[in-house]
């Protein structure tokens, strides 16, 4: 066994669990896991059936926690994992996985493929069979501080054109505020917009909050590939600046799995609870609404429709908030056949969209969501995730759609009522 | 004398029986410590309040299909429900059944006419050759399955099959099938905690297990 | 003895007029469970029918069967039957006693070698021989000495057919039936605990009418008497299709007439003509009386569980079987339950720190 | 030999539900009326023996009472009684054959003009034809103590 087999082996043998136990002793090959993966339905491969995804992890299950499979392995039946298996199945478990957990919700006996996905990467990675261009993003992130390469003196330069827009101060490394903000690379680079509304908003809420320098970068390459002790590294930039400025809550971003990292996994990794809250900004923009610190005038005629981010609907249980909001400021709004948390990926989620080697197969999966778009019939396409939001410009424009994208936070911002503009407000 | 039907039938309603019975219940028993005994870490996320979802409601959820799934493969849906419903009819309601689970456990119920068990059965066999034919024609069920499947398909079928002969009298002479059924029910008992079968006490854990996960997120799945 | 005068000859000898021995044959085609339209042909048949000798043996028996034979209830009809044979020796039923009897068995085999039948009732203990022996002769012995010029052997009652209640475990005498000794003769079972009269006369008519055997089934068992169960032919079987059971032996099904599935009754696995026949000149037979089947025409019906026990239930005790065996799987899952934990300790304690370095296949 | 059942009387003792039908006499009326239509059509008797069927309490009774009696009761004697009863159906005779002690030994349902049974039949007239024949060669007392005019008639 070489080197990364064994160190990729034992980490698979490390997240066995009595969930995992119970999803492959339960698995009847029904295969109906695959009528809810756009992987499988748009390129009619079954290769691409989720189950099938995690065969090395099964064997694994099966050699090293049952006495079935002990035995088994004993008189040589047991099928090995071996570097090629691993090899194989690796454009398998990143090119062809979102971890969108569709699969997940369909699944007769109620087998979490996505869960067992993500559990499986921790060996992929670990045995060194994680797909190039995450890999380079899990670099960037922990030598540079973001995986697309971004450094605090980027986000200054955007502070400064934010500040100049909006005659507004962008706090950074303020103590005691009600809210930390994160931004995940892609708004820094690609929409700057999203920095620009959050001070907007957060100015006509009256509520303060503040950047960190040195935990601005929401991303974390380090879930996606599945190596938690990135993952970790990652993390705890934000949990250690959160709780150096005592702040009481930590913004997510617009990012889908930026919210899974620091919300969802983040405890587990730290091992411990946090003594701040996590939120996803929707979630933060809903309390100010409900509170009235958040108002809106004016309404949007234009048709649009609304496409829940995995991570933040399905896997993050912000399903509800997104189309409340988006009632404030749009009078059309169409929702797809299937939308919340039964809605299709867009297909570059769970670091599809940071390895180049799954760009085939992302844009015959982005299909999936072109008929749904085109069954809404709409111009106008309303997502809460950057990530989501460059697949999606990615995807209409490689299939020659006319539709345009925006974020639902800036959306709000342009409608923020300013009549009601808080006291302590500087000019408009 | 040789060996007899009848013979055939004391052994397969005594130690046959008693053999399977053990089996079945050591292994389902082992099987539930190996699979809690992985554990699950604590989860220091904390949980979304008032969710719509949890583990015990996905372990009765699970059995309908979301919306839109069933039309997308009708015959792993409607084929499975006639075969799984039909099954738990004529276990549970064919009086000679009830009959043998009271001598398990000591509890009995009224059973059904055997003219319902007699056309559930017929259902049932259908249905099952119906998700056989489906596991060859569909490419997913196709390229998933390997001898477990179609070996857990066989001795599911052959105790339905046997029973109906039986039933009916008809191939063999009705002790000798009645033998067979039996005996088919035993390899069914001893294969359960070994098999995909496993999954009549499985999935229970993994839809609990599943349904927490998507509870504490607040998503009912 | 005289064996020339056939049958119609004692017939017409006595008086019987020819509406008599059409009644006679009518009656011997309805025992026989042949048609009525066979009647014609059995008539034909008796007419030249001769007087075979009979050789009948007791080994390990209850008289039973004997006794089930003698009573039958057709005093005339199959008297005439048993008349018509030569019954050579019966040492129940014979007047000579000690070694006179004997000797009229040894003459009977001699003066009718390879025509005589042998009937034999009893099953033959192959264990010590002191527990059955005629004479100073062993079971065993007296049986393959006698089947050895017999033209057919028939073994009346369970226990010659199946060994019967000897053959019951722990089976203390070696009990075996007469079909595991007798290999080249012909051996018809008429099993029963006894066989109904008719169908012992049956058979008897039979060889009387036809010369032959009639046509058995796989247990050797003549197929117009066991061709089909006793649930198929059951009266009460439209109750069991309506799953209507009696639940004791004196509630409202059982008063009802209800089927007695549950109460144990063997019928389904049954083979044999009680339902149809019927005892006691055609009264009733056990299942009418309220009491379930108890198999005693099948092989080892006495091992077949509780005669109160459904056919369908285990027959042995569960409770210790699935307590050890649920005792036994806590062990074992308590062995693989701490090989897994120390399995996640040690791949835990192995953890080999993933840095951005190990991401890419080094070496 | 001695008979037991004569020395120990059968006694009916009444389970005091009611005799019910089971349902059997249902399918043999079914066999009964095939087995007239082939009498008419193309002569051919039928016999049915009601020992080998299936019959619970009260079914026999049923089955006799959904016959019914007909015109002609007839009884023969020989090897102990018979009863020849037309039902209340042409052509459909219940016969009932019973031992010296009068016991039931079979009952069938035959279906013909006149069951055999009946008829007089040839080796019985040939005998009673050569008795006849014998007794008018050498008269006995019998033929003798017959006043002249009734031999005459």
């Amino acid at each position: 066994m070489s080197a990364n087999l064994q160190r990729g082996y034992n980490a698979l043998k490390e997240v066995l669990d009595a969930p995992i136990a119970s999803y492959f002793s339960s698995c009847v090959h029904c295969g109906l896991c695959a009528e809810a993966c756009m992987f499988y339905t748009e390129s009619g491969n079954p290769k691409y059936t989720p189950i099938h995804k995690l065969e090395p992890l099964r064997r694994v299950w099966f050699q090293e926690a049952t006495l079935a499979g002990k035995l088994m392995r004993l008189v040589g039946l047991a099928k090995p994992v071996t570097d090629e298996l691993l090899a194989e199945w690796s454009p398998l478990v990143y090119d062809s996985c979102s971890l969108c957990g569709r699969c997940s919700m369909v699944c007769p006996v109620g087998n979490d493929i996505a869960y067992m996905v993500r559990k499986l990467r921790e060996g992929m990675a670990a045995s060194g069979n994680a797909p190039e261009g995450l890999v380079g993003a899990s670099k960037r992130t922990v030598a540079i501080g973001s995986p697309m390469g971004v450094k605090w003196p980027a986000v200054q330069a955007q502070i400064r054109h934010v500040q100049k827009d909006t005659g507004l101060t962008v706090p950074v490394d303020q103590a005691g505020v009600e809210y930390l903000v994160l931004m995940s690379s892609m708004e820094i680079m690609n929409y700057p917009e999203y920095l620009a509304a959050l001070t907007r908003i957060f100015h006509k809420a009256g509520a303060s909050w503040t950047l960190a320098s040195d935990a601005f970068e929401a991303t974390n390459s380090g879930i996606q590939i599945g190596a938690s002790d990135i993952a970790r590294e990652i993390v705890m930039r934000i949990v250690n600046a959160a709780e150096r400025l005592q702040v009481g809550t930590v913004v997510s971003p617009e990012c889908g799995h930026a919210f899974t990292a620091i919300r969802w996994e983040g405890p587990n990794l730290a091992g411990r609870t946090f003594g701040f809250k996590v939120k996803h900004i929707l979630e933060v923009l809903d309390e100010l609404r409900r509170s009235g610190r958040l108002r809106t005038k004016g309404n949007k005629s234009i048709p649009m429709t609304y496409h829940d981010p995995c991570q933040i609907a399905r896997r993050g249980g912000v399903v509800d908030q997104p189309r409340t909001l988006l009632q404030m400021v749009a009078s059309d709004v169409k929702e797809m056949d299937e939308h919340g948390a039964m809605n299709w990926c867009c297909g570059g989620g769970g670091g599809v969209s940071a390895n180049e080697r799954a760009e085939p197969l992302k844009l015959k999966a982005f299909a999936r969501k072109k008929a749904q778009i085109e069954q809404t019939g709409v111009k106008t396409l309303v997502t809460a995730c950057a990530n989501c939001r460059i697949t999606l410009e990615e995807g209409l424009e490689h299939y020659g759609m006319n539709i345009t994208v925006l974020g639902l936070t800036e959306l709000i911002a342009e409608s923020l009522d300013d009549e009601t503009t808080s006291a302590d407000g500087g000019a408009a | 004398m040789n060996a007899t039907a009848m013979d055939l039938l004391i052994w397969a309603r005594g130690t046959g029986f008693s053999l399977a019975l053990a089996i079945a219940l050591f292994g389902l028993t082992l099987r539930v410590f190996e699979i809690l005994s992985l554990g699950r870490k604590h989860d220091f996320a904390p949980a979304r309040e008032d969710s719509p979802g949890s583990g015990l409601r996905t372990v009765f959820s699970r059995s309908l299909p979301l919306p839109g799934m069933a039309q997308k493969s009708p015959i792993t849906y409607f084929g499975g429900y006639v075969f799984h419903v039909g099954l738990l009819l004529v276990i549970v309601f064919f009086v000679p059944h009830i009959e043998a689970i009271r001598a398990v456990i000591g509890l009995s119920w009224p059973g059904l006419p055997t003219a319902v068990i007699d056309m559930v059965s017929v259902a049932t066999l259908l249905a099952l050759v119906a998700v056989l034919f489906d596991r060859r024609r569909n490419k997913v069920k196709r390229m998933l399955s390997g001898f477990g499947d179609y070996f857990a398909w066989g001795i599911t079928f052959l105790p339905m099959v046997t029973g109906y002969l039986a039933f009916h009298h008809l191939v063999l002479d009705y002790t000798l099938m009645l033998a067979i059924h039996i005996l088919s029910v035993e390899l069914l008992l001893i294969a359960l905690p070994f098999t995909k079968l496993t999954h009549v006490v499985t999935l229970f854990l993994a839809r609990w297990y599943n349904g927490d996960w998507f509870g504490r997120r607040g998503i009912a799945s | 003895m005289n064996t020339v005068e056939t049958l119609g000859e004692i017939l017409r000898r006595r008086g019987v007029s020819r509406r008599g021995f059409m009644k006679y044959c009518a009656t011997t085609a309805s025992l026989m469970a042949l048609p009525p339209a066979m009647a014609e042909t059995i008539a034909a048949r008796l007419e030249k029918a001769s007087r075979p000798s009979v050789i009948w043996l007791s080994f390990q028996e209850c008289t039973g069967c004997t006794e089930s034979m003698t009573r039958s209830h057709t005093p005339t009809l199959e008297g005439l039957i048993l008349e018509t044979v030569s019954l050579d020796y019966h040492h129940t039923l014979q007047a000579a006693s000690g070694e006179g009897a004997e000797q009229a068995r040894e003459q009977a085999m001699t003066a009718n070698a390879g025509k005589y039948l042998l009937v034999v009732d009893g099953s033959i203990p192959m264990g010590d021989p002191g527990y059955s022996t005629i004479a100073g002769m062993s079971n065993v012995d007296m049986l393959l000495d006698a089947a050895k010029n017999a033209a057919a052997v028939i073994a009346v009652g369970s226990c010659a057919a199946f060994g019967g209640i000897p053959k019951a475990a722990p089976n203390p005498t070696g009990a075996v039936a007469v079909s595991s000794l007798v290999k080249d003769k012909p051996v018809i079972n008429v099993p029963g605990c006894p066989p109904i009269p008719v169908v012992i006369t049956g058979v008897l008519a039979h060889f009387l009418t036809f010369g032959g055997l009639p046509e058995l089934d796989h247990l050797g068992r003549p197929r117009v008497f066991y061709g089909e169960s006793i649930h198929d032919r059951c009266y009460r079987r439209p109750f069991y299709d309506r799953g209507l059971f009696a639940e004791t032996f004196d509630d409202e099904g059982a008063r009802k007439g209800w089927c007695l599935f549950k109460l144990g009754c063997k019928g389904p696995v049954t083979y044999n003509a009680c339902a149809t026949t019927k005892w006691n000149q055609g009264t009733s037979f056990p299942i009418q009386s309220g009491h379930g089947c108890i198999g005693c025409s099948e092989p080892d019906f006495w091992d077949l569980g509780g005669f109160y026990q459904a056919l369908s239930m285990p027959t042995q005790k569960l409770g210790k079987v699935a307590g050890a065996a649920i005792a036994g799987g806590t062990i074992a899952g308590i062995a693989m339950a701490a090989h897994n934990r120390s399995m996640k300790a040690s791949a835990k304690q192995s953890h080999e720190r993933v840095s951005t370095d190990e991401l890419e296949k080094g070496e | 030999m001695a008979r037991a059942q004569e020395m120990i009387p059968l006694v009916r003792i009444d389970s005091g539900c009611p005799s019910s039908n089971h349902g059997n006499p249902v399918p043999l009326l079914h066999e009964v009326r095939h087995a007239l239509t082939r009498l008419l059509e193309v002569g051919e008797p039928s016999c049915i023996d009601l020992r080998a069927l299936p019959m619970g309490p009260g079914d026999e009774a049923a089955l006799d009472e959904i016959l019914g009696i007909g015109e002609v009761a007839a009884s023969v004697s020989a090897l102990g009684s018979s009863n020849v009863l037309e039902t209340s159906f042409p052509g459909v005779w219940v016969v009932t054959h019973r031992n010296e002690d009068g016991q039931i030994v079979s009952r069938f349902i035959e279906v013909a003009f006149v069951p055999k049974i009946l008829a007089s039949q040839i080796p019985d007239i040939q005998e009673g034809c050569e008795r006849l024949k014998a007794e008018l060669d050498h008269p006995g007392r019998d033929i003798e103590m017959i006043p002249p005019e009734r031999v005459a008639r």
